[in-house]
């Protein structure tokens, strides 16, 4: 298993680190048993992404995923943010092991979830 | 400072055995099946490599085969029973710790129509004794557990076993390859049939196995050609890591009892320091009889791959028995029999301490390593949820 | 004076190749599944390895797998394609002059219930295509020849049988142990799917062999365990076996028509002089494309074992296709499938020259040879009759 | 294969190699296709071996074996020398590899059948 260095540069240095009190989306994604976990908190102000911070419990893949991502839909639209993918992510990342892909899952899908959270609240 | 605690999957080579082996390459080539000098010479260091094994196992010569690794010692041993005993039954007892080499033999011969009984272990990773015996059937044709586990370090009652075996008749295999070079081992005494070890688990070199096999014990054939090895592993013979194998043996068990007693210190040393230091931690099968050197240390709230790879970063070489780094993304099948949850399994590591590690090495690890726990706990939605 | 001229059994060690693989026993020695830095600095040298030879067969990486031995290739690919293919049939064509590790492998799958059909060779030892073309049948799921003889050197015509092959849609495997090295071989050009070779017999180190598997072709397994190359050779990986085998094969190639032509000068030269100094003498497979440096020489009325021991005497190792030096004292089923007759076949001596050896060793032994084929003559019965 | 120096010296010189013309008993065993032939001629007087010579063709065992065992009978009563067994031989020898005790056995048979020639014709 080899990472590229911005894998290792994200994994070694995750951007966006941690939680936000009363976060205007939440999402929490994946299960501790089947060993990855994503957890993403959203400020967001006229549907403008202001602020966002994570937390994930998984390979060094999955973390770096989650931190690009986050990076990612910084200052962002929610509907421009919703129409980040995987494949996406790992390009960001110069890819990713094939065995790893599937991790990458895991950031788009904690994105959804804390959009459909705000959506909901709206 | 770049610290190598990985020992358990392969080692550096001993300089003693590595010397000893030099000069056949190419200085003393001949194939040791030929009838000139030159093949001479070949063969009176196969016979000396042979015999200097055979002394301190306290077996026969005639009694040892080479191979080219651990896990074809495994094949041969288990595949070799299964064939030659069939007509007496299909049923082999094994436990549910073992290396893939006999785990995924075992599961083949299922496939083929053989009967496999996986004996549980306890939170220990010790096999469960009485659910073993209670195995052994009329079909029952070979028993085969491991010495010491590779993962976390917990060692068998092999001798318990091997009486069980003798009573009822039964072949008995040991995959010995984590205990050869770390501990006494006298296969005749412990009422062992078939033992296996690999050079590069105790400083020599890789691309070389042993087998031990009592005379006796019949094995049905795996690879077929030459008639090397009693015709059980054919292929010209390779004198260079048979005198390799040998010398580090040989070299291991000139101070064994110190070197465990060492290696065993510098391991609980470590042990207690960690567990002063880094808090949620779980040391695993701390309870049984365990490899001097072998510390398996699950950290909750984690996920194996990260701690490694940040420990990597700091020069620190280990394994993770977590599910992400491996092959086929499955946790690992010792941890969850061990009966420890799925989600804890997955933050476990391997530290393997070998007989190049120091205390200064240690204390290097000890002080790099909480912070590490540390930052990727804060990085972990799991801890204080 | 010592000469070796047994290159054709094993081969001393080319000393570049040796020094590229001494710094992975102690220096660079990870694990090369191990995911830290000095697994990678392992990895990266089998990674490389693997890529020097797959460039020199013009095939890619994932298409060649490490093995420990030449014979273990020769299993795996023909015990791999009966069990992957036994849906489709259980036929195999073969030679009647294969190796002990291709002829009995076949002879095993024979006992399990594969039909085996050996065609014949001519007096130079070449198979006979037509024979071959006849025995394909609906059933036919592989062929298995090899390349260059080992005993008497004829070379086989591979291309022609991959033609064959490939219109019937059969396996093709060619055990390739004797002229990987020495002639120049890209599989798939040649119609080729699986490919044997053994480092030792191209200056390379002992106990590591390859397999070319050429995408596509299905491998039943062997032998089971860990992930390592394509979970078809379990195992820790033999680095330096494998780094030292490459660069063996790399320097091999850098100037392998060259020394083609001047081993065949030299083999040809000694078979001029003994010609002309000693009588009643016959060169085997000598109509045949031959390897360069093999050498099969009958002396009539003698027994190899005698003419073998002489020489050793004289510091010259050469083998024999004796049966009094074999294992089971059976004449060398080589010469008899070439129509040689047993007596003459008894007599029977196989000079094999490598790299190394010069035109003064030839001429050593050119006069030591004469003078050692009179005197035991001199006792033979069958002499002069 | 390892010989022991008495089979590698009886090889390498072998002793009373050669025919005798006119021998009072002759014998011949073996076959060239078995890869052994061994010739016996004796020389003898009042029952007395005063002279033998052998040659054979096999392998260095089966020319050690024959080379002394001619020694063995050389001035023996030739119902002595039919008492000589390969086993003797081989141990005179040192001992022969198990793989090659057969080989001696040619020896045997040879002596044996040179003096039943002698008896035959007497
Ligand atoms: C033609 C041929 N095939 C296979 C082998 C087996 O190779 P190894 O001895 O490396 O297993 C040999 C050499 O012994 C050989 O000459
Ligand atoms: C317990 C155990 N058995 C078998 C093996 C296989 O040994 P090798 O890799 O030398 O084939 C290993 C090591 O990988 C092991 O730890
Ligand atoms: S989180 Fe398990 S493989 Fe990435
Ligand atoms: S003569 Fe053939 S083995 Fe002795």
């Amino acid at each position: 298993m080899q990472y590229s260095e911005k894998v290792m540069d994200h994994f070694m240095n995750p951007r966006n680190v941690g939680t936000i009190e009363n976060p205007d989306g939440y999402g929490k994604v994946g299960s501790p048993s089947c060993g990855d976990v994503m957890e993403i908190f959203l400020k967001i102000e006229n549907d403008i992404i202001t602020d966002v911070k994570f937390r994930t419990f998984g390979c060094a893949s999955a973390i770096a995923t989650s931190s690009i991502s986050t990076e990612m839909i910084l200052n962002k639209n929610v509907s421009e943010a919703l129409q980040l993918t995987n494949k996406a992510v790992a390009e960001a990342l110069d890819g990713l092991p094939p065995a790893k892909m599937h991790c990458s899952v895991l950031a788009e899908e904690g994105i959804k979830a804390a959009i459909e959270d705000y959506m909901g609240k709206k | 400072m770049r610290v190598y605690l990985d020992n358990n999957a392969t080692t550096k080579m001993d300089k003693e055995a590595l010397e000893a082996m030099l000069p056949y390459f190419s200085e003393i080539y001949g194939n040791a099946s030929s009838m000139h000098s030159f093949g001479n010479e070949s063969k009176k260091a196969m016979v000396e490599a042979r015999k200097t094994i055979a002394e301190i196992f306290g077996i026969e010569t005639d009694e040892l085969i080479f191979t080219g690794s651990g896990s074809e010692s495994d094949n041969l041993a288990i595949r070799g029973v299964a064939k030659a005993y069939k007509k007496r039954g299909n049923h082999i007892i094994t436990s549910s710790v073992e290396h893939p080499a006999v785990r995924n033999t075992c599961r083949e011969l299922e496939k083929e129509g053989y009967e496999v009984t996986y004996i549980s272990v306890d939170e220990n990773g010790v096999i469960n004794l009485d659910e073993l015996k209670k195995a052994i059937k009329k079909e029952t044709i070979l028993i085969t557990v491991m010495h010491g586990n590779n993962e976390v370090g917990s060692i068998q009652p092999v001798e318990e076993i091997g009486k069980l075996a003798k009573e009822n008749r039964i072949v008995f295999h040991v995959d010995a390859v984590q205990t050869v070079g770390k501990l006494n081992i006298k296969p005749k005494e412990m009422g062992i049939d078939l033992l296996t070890f690999s050079g590069h688990k105790f400083y020599g070199p890789k691309g070389i196995g042993g087998l031990f096999i009592k005379s006796g014990t019949r094995l049905g054939k795996v690879l077929t050609g030459g008639g090397q090895e009693k015709k059980l592993r054919p292929g010209t013979s390779d004198v260079p890591g048979m005198v390799g194998m040998a010398t580090a043996l040989e070299v291991a068990y000139r101070n064994i009892d110190e070197e465990f007693k060492r290696e065993e210190e510098l391991r609980n040393y470590f042990e207690r320091e960690l567990l002063n230091k880094v808090p949620e931690i779980q040391i695993n099968a701390k309870g049984a009889k365990r490899l001097p050197g072998t510390s398996s240390i699950t950290f909750k709230y984690l996920e194996g791959e990260s701690i490694l790879l940040s420990l990597n970063y700091k020069g620190i070489a280990v394994s993770s028995g977590s599910a992400c780094s491996s092959d086929d993304l499955q946790a690992s099948h010792v941890l969850l029999a061990m009966g420890i949850p799925v989600e804890i399994a997955h933050g476990t590591i391997r530290f393997s301490f070998g007989k190049y590690n120091t205390k200064e090495e240690v204390d290097y690890v000890i002080q790099e390593l909480p912070p590490i726990i540390e930052k990727l706990r804060m990085i972990s939605p799991l801890w204080n949820e």
